[in-house]
């Protein structure tokens, strides 16, 4: 990977962890209507994976997707409009936090239905197969999600049509407030394996080994070889859901993942050694983004609700 | 035109509208049949009651795509390949199966329009068999179109005869919405007179198969045949009006009303289980919008609220019959 | 009597059957919480908006049982534990879940007895949070009821009160049939009066919130409160007669029909999407039996037919308000 | 196995071959309405399986459901009026082919949905492991009906819940007219074992293979160790249902299996290796059998259909 390269995935990984950050306080200051479900502490997953994707490779992702939006390339400051509901939101606030999605980007949503999505990434995969195009569709799940019949059943599937189906696989451990221990006695990961297609399990706080696995999986892809699936382990830093007391995580949990496992320092510290950027870019980069957010959530804080008109409309294309 | 069976009629829609369009394409559970097997097994089956036959082997394993028993695998395929811009019909063999898929449909498919605020269309067919009278017993013969047509972003087409399955179903595919394509599957071998070439048929728009002036009977699906057969037989001594919605939503509910505004007097026949059912909501339809044109109380047949039994008498029972309707018409006319 | 809150009180409902009857027992995602987590953790969530607060801390891990994420194997869980002689109460948290799992719901449970001839009693109660107004969007805040209404075999309960979610749940945990629990998430806060120790509200019977004479209201969940609070509104004006069906199936005909036969004009108000809802099934029944007492035409108000909107503003409008609900009577009161 | 189980075991085989042998005559006849699965072929698995269980063991079955209904205890006459739906069958004659059951006998019914029967299996074992009972619950699932959501949610489900739960797969090779392979390109025992269950594969076609797989299974359940899954590569003789043509097979498969894979020769050989029944003794339960199922079918066919008033009933306790 070179610099340019580098340096534009650390900035997508800052832009998500800002956009969360200023997220989660407006939430605290109660001007995020509904429920919000943060993604901080697991950038390195959509970043790696979506990193090297196209308009033409499509992601379906999860109540946690903001992170996923980001990374496939949504505008923040449409997404800012939507998640507050306004005006020019990027689903014109009717979709609010759980169902945002830029299908131009090949984003075809957030989804509030745990294992909704891999069905549906199915589904653009089997587009893209049919029409013979050398790109892929990646089904977001957490490890909670992954015990969802649904998600079970589209790894059979799409290894059984040999669908250009990639799996991303979000272990951070919980589900809700269940540890995923409790949930799957089995390994995920031999779980995917099992179905017959190729399975790895890789550090989801690293970018460069999600990247790494993901240009494996799209290479298997391209080749006709059918689906993959890429557990990432990684770290869940906030609540389920912003507001969450979470008394079911240790004391200190949270403060040490902090400083053992977090993505961005990690990522930093990688690509210094490996020349890819050097500290002030880095910093030049966070001041960047900083400032992008901040614009961007004043903006939707100031702007208007939708007009009522938009009720009815959007329903049907033709009725 | 041409007489041909219902199930001819769908076979033929789905034929000329693979060949007009590329992105068309079906997948489901054995429509092909013998995938994995010998050299002549694929293809050889054409769905389990035939529908499909032939299409394979015209079409090949692209177009006409058999999977695992994985019916929210299935739906997801569908509403994923429409969202990236593909034509999917899947079928869902007996519609009762949607218990174990209706997610990828009502929260998915019917809801990525408004959700996305406009941003996709939707353009799926899900194609099933409904219905009782083929002794297939409590879970592989509902009507469940009142669930279906509750869902805001789906439409539901029953068509009753062999034109409207081929015209309906082409409207179908052709349609940006995720479209419920119900096949009754007591239909299958009926036959009628089916235009030749390519025709669509529009959703909403009601087809009155019989005029009269004296009393109006809504039916659904196959209850339009027995309406028919009473109309047809109280010819002369009861002047009766028999309207087919076509489509339970979009529902036509102009016609219906302009056709009670003129006889008075209305019954409506759904197969469906009585609560919330398609009949509710036409005598609803009517008793707000049009009640100073009744001249008499609205009849309302259904089954019963109860589960479709096995036996060939009690099944029998369960389904509205020519007979009822007619005593219905009687009751009504004399009021 | 105490005031109470509706989430106080359906915690009540459950602590109390599961003390008086061991084969009771609770099963859900983090109904207890934390499960596998450090000492303090398991029990430490009682469900995500703290409705089973407390209990597992009571009963234990066989008494009030996490899962993973698995709607269908949970469904199937009360199903076939309540074919094995238990009283299972599983949680569905938002009802909107159903289409992952509903097979089991509708083909399984709500049928057994009817297909197996009558052998088998199926006492399990499915909860789940229904309806909007807490922002929670399309995929987590419909009403759904007509949908479950429509099954024979299911009943279903949708309390508007403290008092009656209290009865009702104590009355479906005891009931031989499977039955639907609806929860209106924005009633958990509300409170009233709830009378001290056990009592069992019976399904199928009615209750008048407010008598009068004028002008009937048929409301269902939340929309109970609106009715009411009109009906305090026009009070010296308009007498208004507010009744609550308190379970969709069974419903209870007799008293809304006595109402009307009193009153002539009816108001029916139903959360729910209009195709197929609770309001036109309560028109439908009108009517049919007792037309000749209605002095105007009925009149429904429902939500319109689409998914409901993140945007709070449009969120508002897609619920039917107090205010329509007024002059909805101020209509019908001057035809 | 002592002789006089053996007898039993095989006399149940026989009950069931002879049951559908007599089914598959009258349906071709034109007697029984509906749809029928048969299970001919299968016969050893759901005799293995079923031999060692009580009326408190509990069987949830499929649309393949006679053979688990017989190997369960249920009675050939009132399973004969079932099929003919007439009166006094075992289900009123309102339930059929596929919805077959006898709860008293722990027969939780055939099913009509492909992967109905696993949760609701689950959820029998739930009930033993809540009342602290030492019995197991069956779940009988075909190779198609193993690539269902449900069925692979519930291996998950029993799993993490340590359910004293056993999958009975059957491998027939076939799902309708698609060949498992296609269906299925993973290994069905090794997708279940990566769940964190036991896995076997036995010969489906060995009633004493079933019978000391299922022996391990049970022992397993009642020391609270949790589900197995039993793979069962077994043969089906007859079409996916009645009537089916079964283009999709090669000519000459049947007739092969017939001579090669036929489990109740299979028994007749190994039993009598191991002394435990003389060719004297098979033929007299063969003819014994067979006129017992003669009888039953012929008092079906003679039975009246039920009172119309019979569609009322039974669809609550109470309303
Ligand atoms: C079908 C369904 N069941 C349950 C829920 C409630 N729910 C929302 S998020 C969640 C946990 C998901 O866990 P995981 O997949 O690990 O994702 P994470 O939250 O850890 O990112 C649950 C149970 C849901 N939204 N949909
Ligand atoms: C949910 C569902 N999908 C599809 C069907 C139609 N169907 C009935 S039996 C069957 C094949 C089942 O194959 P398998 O599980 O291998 O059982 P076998 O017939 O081989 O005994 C199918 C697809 C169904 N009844 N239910
Ligand atoms: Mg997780
Ligand atoms: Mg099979």
């Amino acid at each position: 990977m070179n610099k340019e390269s580098a340096l534009r995935a650390y900035r997508t990984m800052r832009l998500i962890r800002e956009f969360e950050t200023q997220i989660a306080r407006e939430f605290a200051a109660g001007t995020v209507p509904g429920m919000t479900h943060l993604y901080i502490g697991q950038e390195a997953v959509a970043v790696g994976v979506c990193h090297e994707l196209g308009n033409d490779d499509f992601i379906a992702s999860t109540h946690r997707g903001h992170g996923h939006c980001i990374a496939k390339g949504c505008d923040v400051g449409l997404m800012a409009l939507e998640l507050f509901r306004k005006e020019g939101g990027i689903c014109k606030g009717k979709g609010g936090s759980m169902h945002i999605a830029d299908v131009s980007k090949g984003m075809l949503g957030a989804n509030a239905i745990v294992g909704g999505a891999s069905p549906l990434a199915g589904g653009a995969a089997l587009a893209i197969k049919l029409r013979g195009q050398a790109n892929v569709a990646v089904a977001f799940a957490g490890d909670g999600a992954a015990n969802q019949g649904t998600t079970l059943e589209e790894m059979n599937f799409a290894a059984s049509l040999k669908l250009p189906l990639i799996f991303a696989i979000e272990s951070n451990g919980y589900g809700e407030h269940t540890l995923a221990d409790y949930a799957a006695p089995g390994d995920l990961t031999e779980r995917a394996a099992a179905f017959g297609m190729a399975a790895e399990k890789v550090d989801g706080t690293d970018f460069f080994a999600v990247h790494a696995a993901m240009e494996r999986a799209v290479k298997r892809a391209h080749s006709g070889k059918g689906p993959s699936s890429i557990e990432c382990v990684a770290t869940r830093w906030h609540g389920h859901f912003e507001g969450d007391p979470q008394l079911y995580r240790p004391k200190g949990e949270v403060d040490a993942l902090r400083r053992n496992s977090d993505p961005l320092k990690k990522f930093r510290a990688t690509a210094t050694k490996k020349k890819l950027g050097t500290k002030k870019e880095f910093d030049a980069i966070d001041a960047d983004v900083e400032n992008e957010v901040t614009k961007a959530v004043e903006a939707a804080l100031a702007a208007p609700q939708p007009d009522l008109s938009e009720l009815l409309t959007d329903v049907y294309a033709t009725y | 035109m041409a007489i041909k069976t219902f199930r001819e009629a769908i076979n033929e829609a789905l034929r000329e509208e693979m060949r007009r369009d590329d992105s068309v394409f079906l997948i489901g559970e054995d429509i092909a049949g013998g995938m994995g097997g010998h050299d002549g097994a694929p293809g050889s089956s054409g769905g389990m009651l035939g529908v499909t036959r032939g299409l394979y082997n015209e079409f090949g394993s692209d177009r006409v795509i058999d999977t695992p028993i994985s019916e929210s695998a299935i739906m997801g395929a569908a509403a994923g390949a429409a969202l990236a811009g593909m034509r999917p019909v899947a079928e869902l063999m007996f519609m009762d199966f949607f218990g174990v898929c209706f997610d990828q449909i009502y929260n998915q498919a019917a809801k990525f329009r408004y959700m996305f605020g406009g941003q996709s269309n939707t353009p799926m067919v899900v194609r099933g068999m409904v219905g009782a009278g083929f002794g297939s017993a409590a879970q592989h013969s509902q009507a469940l179109w009142p669930i279906f047509t509750h869902v805001p972003g789906l439409k539901v087409a029953l068509p009753s005869c062999p034109a409207d399955a081929k015209g309906l179903l082409i409207s179908a595919i052709r349609d940006e919405d995720p479209v419920i394509f119900l096949e009754h599957k007591v239909l299958y071998d009926t036959k009628g007179e089916v235009p030749d070439g390519e025709y669509a048929t529009p959703f909403g728009i009601a087809n009155v198969t019989r005029e009269g002036e004296d009393v109006t009977i809504v039916a659904f699906g196959r209850m339009v045949l027995f309406a028919n057969e009473v109309a047809d037989r109280l010819a002369g001594e009861i002047s009766v009006e028999v309207v087919d919605p076509r489509t339970t939503s979009p529902l036509d509910t102009e016609v219906i009303i302009e056709s009670v505004e003129c006889t008075g007097r209305l019954i409506v026949v759904d197969e469906a289980n009585p609560m919330c059912n398609l009949a509710s909501e036409v005598i609803s339809v009517v008793a707000t919008e049009a009640i100073g044109a009744l001249k008499a109380a609205p009849i309302k047949l259904s089954a019963p609220h109860t589960p479709v039994p096995a036996a060939p008498n009690l099944e029998q029972a369960y389904i509205p019959s020519a007979d009822e309707i007619e005593q219905a018409v009687r009751r009504v006319f004399a009021a």
